[in-house]
């Protein structure tokens, strides 16, 4: 074991993955030479070789294209995607051409490509260097879904995500990169000393499709995913109830029997994400949630959300659900 | 309609009521030299992006640098391929006719294309076409059967009902799934090819684009990223004249679509689409290039779409019905032929048996695809084909779902 | 008023606006001289224009961003995009793009785009011409959001669009372009007779925001929109329940007053789209009204969707929710 | 690194710990003729494309067919703007490195291309910006304070505190909003012409793109809409060499940017981006094919990124630390007044004087700007501000969140 931050997580699942199998390419915009413009890739060019791990032309659309080609042809691409916010131009061929290869083949072909991209905002990105475009992959199937949000689980989900004989797109939570953020932009704390920056330098993965308790108790169930799990345990102890806290990692597919049996317990639920609130992720769960609950639950499923608006730049606390507000929602819903 | 001071909008050189006339090419058989495919630069080939690679001239001969060298035998193959596909199109547009499939694409006029291009090639090279070069198919040896039972979507259908007609996958022949997005497999073509280079294997990777598709970001991404990694890819634009109504002047100014290779710096070439030689010649010019580690080729097939664009169009409402007759580069079928009997490999004897006999084999295979089932009457693929393959393993939302139909079903 | 089918009253209604506003242009592939491979540009050029109505190269991602521009300049550009599956293409310009212009320039710049597009199955167009991609534009701000299931309101919705100062995406039902379907592939009316098809020759708007009660009742709401608005119909006759058939007409804004009016009453409610389940928008209806209504509920929201799947070519009605599967659901929920 | 039978991946010319050598340009000022705008076909400009326009030759003076007819007062005006802009860029990154604004992006060695190319427009023509052409504000008449109020994003950013640093936007000078979403911009400014074109008014509309940038699928659909429909606009390609870490090698093979122009038919020149003077000429030439109906023109700027990408970048990790210096162009502020001086119009005793009185009036302007709030302190645009502009009128949902915003900020 060994403390490491995000970026040297996802670093080292990269590198063990890279030595584990020589079909594992490393690819994308800055990631070659440079290792990445967060650092994700720092040294592994030089130690891998440049037709392992190299830079693109600055084009989503051509390298998940060209990933889509690879994985049909015997490799294990892992494309990085600057910005969430730029995967955009690569959306028809992740969701029409990647996600459906399998079933349009009648499984003669398929792609297994890693998708791996920062999101999410915190870090005075505004507009576009912010979006946690996550549930707009959610709708595809074909793909599978994760978010990462501590050291330990970035590189374990990342791992499984190229193990994965399916497409995976990984969200990694640029925000804590480099230590948790608990919603007090004044206060910036590094992953040293956290239980979750103790990462085992060899291989080890975390299961697609399960979620993690991040914190026990009886009163109300908080799920919610990247950066939002750690504001979300700031804000369970500001509003002095007792809560489970599940931090989701996959959403498709997810961890429904760990959710439902929380709430069965609490009879109350609350989710918290950064991205917007219509149609953003919040919707499905708090959809499901109440399909299978719906007997047991003892308040309405509340959502704390991003606003249905762009994100915005200096004014982006007033924007990222902050530990108060989701403090009072719980308080709420405790209470109703 | 336009005033000149407005947006200006190209129409279609012909319309309906129009009279279309083509004229005759420019380019002849021998005008064009032949470059050495492994120290040629992208420059090196501006004249052949600019003109047209012919083989085949106007008198049916064969002639110039680029006519390749290979014994009639092969050529006879290739006719019967074009034959077979020919006459398997017009089976299957009765068949849809009578409602036993649901729709279908034609390659007519455009036959030799894919058939002359992929026997220039290996069998490992990988084949990533569109929708108009099913033909491959028959070079790498499939099974009539199969295709019609794909088409009609039946319990045979290798692609499980899934897709609509035309949309072949053939693994056994390197032939990948076609896809209805049209553009996106020109650059997904170039990271198979990637991939055969990074393996360091003799593989080469074709793949086909419209004129009209053309104009997607995939073709551009294909160009630039073929260039850049020197993948081993052939990278073929089908200039067919149109793109169901719109006519190939929307998707290049009056330059050719050869000529955006060379802006890539991708040596280009521009051939007739119906000169069975000049395909199969290009093709393995471009393969040699690929397979020494020069790179990507771009080829500009010049051609004609004979039929509709589909069995769902109606093109006598946006073109005079008489164009493809104007068309100079003739039927690419008759012109092999033609040549064949020329040099006294065939006759036309020759050439009605063989059209009586392959006729009779799709009739036969078209009687025993649908003893597996068609479109009107079924059986077809069981609907518990709609959750598998989703993932490569069924999740547990997609079980619960795939439960809940069975119950429907009363299973 | 006049007999028309959808076709004739799309055509209709863009007619009506080129008329009207010599800043509307009409393009797209195959829209200008042809008229559309739907037929819902038929004449136009001839009537308007070539610098009017006219067909644009094979390139959504192009269309969108011209349309942006002349938006932006002063004009209101429809543009129609040909399969609502080759939407993908031009999702950055629309979602990164068109929808966030206004806020993005503090209001100094806006483009009031309408993009119009046929969505939906029915027709065997398999895989790549049978998605109902309406979630995937609900989760961006700044975009509205509309879904036409009769030539009336297709008529109504789409001037309003054009008239919008926002950008609208306009989706079409194909399967009911010549009429409404039942859910019985065999059965296959025409628009002839049907209330619904009798519309003004000249303009009128039907709001964005407002749903319309297609058929009433108290055991049950049903929302839904687009195709399935008329299997709803066929459904609620099958299952014998009298029900509220709310078609929801837009998605953003969505008329939330209207349908908590329903549940309220009824205190049961079932959603039925044909695009799969997860995080489609039958997850943001199911989340906000059980939010509203937890306390008036007798029964958990049920969703009536696709599956989780591709869509289907052969099997395509297995695929679709049927009827007497949303009879069922109906059945199940009022009596539970 | 990289075998060659693999993957062929290539370097960018020089790394850190290299010796960074360009040589000297090719082309002399008088090397290429000027076509006339209103005749010329894109292949009339084949040579433009793959050569380089220059005006200001090595030893500072002036000459051939590219000098533009303009006298030294414009001279001294662009002058003006260029030191404005290097001056307040290094204000600004003053400013970024003491946390008074989030991120910078400078335009060092840039500072020529968009003050010349918007100077040799006209007023009601549009300017459709990347974030390295803050300049063209200056042209336009923007107020500085106003500019540094958007970087702080204080109170008085007229984007409202929604965008990043250098996402002007400024809608008097026809200056549209910067988007960080790379090459979007490009294919929307032929649209931004069409309208113009459609509304028959005599505007032209000026766009760029980076190097990086051009491997996006807009690039493809701009130069393919603009040829089709004949766009009054000019497509700049800004080739400085890198695109962050990465040289524009991976975006072309050895052909030219322009030389892309050529293959969708339309007029492509390449100039040298340090030269105001070539600059200012070549966007008159494409202005007049703009406004005459002759459509649209590509140009390729070629310069040199002399600085970081941002504030955020570090080059020192991926290039020569003096690579820069190295660059043939030099620097064009310099070269601009040495012509100055060198015809007599100018002296360094009156530059150092002009930047003594921008270095005052950035000085104050900045002043003034903090008075409305700085990024560590604030005031910042009121957090209503999230919610309004989203739509033209607020819907039910966001007023609903909205007032729950207020709620929680005890309004
Ligand atoms: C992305 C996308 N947009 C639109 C369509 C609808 N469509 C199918 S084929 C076609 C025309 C294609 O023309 P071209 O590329 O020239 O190929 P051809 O049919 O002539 O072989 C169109 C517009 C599609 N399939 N995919
Ligand atoms: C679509 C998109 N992808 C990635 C980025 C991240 N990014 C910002 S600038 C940049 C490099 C741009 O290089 P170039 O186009 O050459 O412009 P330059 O910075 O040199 O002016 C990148 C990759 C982005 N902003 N947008
Ligand atoms: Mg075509
Ligand atoms: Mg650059």
């Amino acid at each position: 074991m060994s403390e490491m931050n995000m970026v040297q997580a996802i670093n080292s699942a990269l590198d063990v993955m890279l030595d584990r199998d020589e079909n594992v390419l490393v690819f994308g915009e800055d990631v070659g030479y440079f290792g990445g413009v967060f650092r994700t890739s720092d040294g592994l060019q030089e130690k891998h070789g440049a037709h392992r791990v190299f830079d693109t032309p600055l084009s989503e659309g051509g390298i998940a294209a060209i990933a889509f080609g690879m994985g049909l042809n015997g490799l294990r691409p892992v494309c990085e995607i600057q910005f969430a916010d730029y995967i955009f131009p690569a959306y028809d061929q992740i969701v029409n051409e990647i996600a459906k290869l399998r079933h349009r083949s009648g499984g003669e072909f398929w792609t297994p490509v890693t998708i791996r991209t920062p999101a999410g905002g915190g870090i005075r990105g505004g507009h576009h260097h912010s979006q946690s475009p996550e549930s707009q992959f959610t709708h595809t199937p074909g793909l599978k879904v994760v978010y990462a949000s501590t050291p330990y689980n970035a590189k374990g989900l990342l791992i499984s995500a190229i193990e994965s004989e399916d497409p995976v797109v990984v969200f990694e939570p640029k925000r804590c990169y480099r230590g948790p953020f608990y919603g007090d932009p004044h206060n910036v704390p590094t992953w040293a000393d956290h239980p979750d920056a103790d990462v085992p330098e060899g291989h080890y993965t975390i299961p697609i499709g399960q979620a993690r308790l991040a914190k026990e108790g009886d009163e109300c169930t908080i799920v919610s995913w990247g950066t939002m799990v750690h504001v979300c345990e700031k804000a369970i102890e500001m509003s002095g109830a007792s809560c489970d806290l599940i931090d989701l990692q996959s959403l498709v597919p997810w961890d429904r029997d760990a959710i439902v049996e929380s709430v069965s317990k609490t009879g109350r639920c609350i989710i918290v994400h950064e991205a917007p609130k219509t149609s953003g992720f919040g919707a499905e769960m708090a959809a499901s949630i109440q399909e299978r609950c719906f007997w047991g639950l003892e308040a309405p499923i509340r959502r704390v959300t991003g606003w249905d608006t762009p994100f915005p730049h200096t004014t982006e606390w007033d924007y990222m659900p902050s530990p108060s507000r989701i403090a009072e929602a719980i308080r709420e819903t405790v209470e109703a | 309609m336009t005033d000149d001071k407005s947006i200006h909008v190209p129409d279609a050189p012909f319309r309906p009521g129009e009279k279309a006339s083509f004229g005759k090419w420019d380019y002849a058989p021998g005008d064009l030299e032949k470059p050495d495919p492994e120290a040629c630069s992208s420059d090196d080939t501006r004249a052949h992006a600019e003109g047209l690679i012919r083989v085949l001239g106007d008198d049916d001969s064969r002639s110039g640098a680029w006519d390749p060298d290979i014994d009639d035998g092969i050529l006879l193959e290739g006719l019967e391929h074009m034959v077979r596909l020919r006459i398997f199109d017009e089976r299957m547009m009765k068949m849809q006719r009578t409602g036993k499939l649901s729709f279908y694409m034609r390659s007519l006029g455009e036959e030799a294309i894919a058939i002359a291009q992929t026997m220039a090639l290996q069998n490992q090279d990988w084949v990533f076409p569109t929708y108009r070069q099913p033909g491959a198919q028959f070079v790498r040896g499939r099974d009539m059967v199969s295709m019609i039972c794909h088409c009609i979507g039946n319990v045979e259908d290798n692609v499980k009902g899934r897709q609509m007609p035309v949309h072949y996958t053939y693994r056994d022949g390197r032939y990948i799934s076609v896809s209805s997005p049209v553009g996106t497999q020109f650059s997904q073509a170039v990271g198979v090819a990637m991939a055969s280079a990074y393996k360091q294997l003799d593989e080469v990777t074709i793949t086909w684009i419209g004129d009209g598709a053309s104009a997607e970001g995939d073709y551009h991404y294909a160009l630039n990223f073929a260039s850049v990694y020197r993948a081993p890819v052939i990278l073929n634009v089908v200039n067919n004249q149109w793109a169901i109504s719109t006519h190939a002047n929307l998707a290049s100014g009056s330059s050719t679509f050869a000529d955006r290779g060379l802006a890539y710096d991708v040596p280009s070439l521009r051939v007739d689409g119906n000169d069975f030689l000049a395909l199969y010649s290009t093709t393995q010019w471009a393969r040699q290039r690929a397979s020494t580690g020069k790179g990507a080729t771009h080829i500009e097939v010049l051609t004609y779409r004979a039929g509709a664009h589909s069995s769902s169009d109606d093109p006598s409402r946006y073109r005079p019905s008489d164009e493809s007759s104007a068309w100079p580069g003739g039927d690419p079928i008759d012109r092999l032929k033609r040549h064949l009997i020329s040099v006294g490999s065939w006759s036309d004897e020759k050439q009605e048996a063989l059209e009586a006999r392959i006729d009779g084999e799709v009739m036969q295979a078209y009687k025993e695809a649908v003893k597996y089932g068609d479109l009107a009457e079924g059986p077809y693929p069981s609907s518990d084909t709609i959750f598998t393959e989703v993932y490569s393993e069924v999740p547990w939302h997609l079980r619960e779902q795939w439960d809940e139909m069975n119950r429907l079903r009363g299973d």
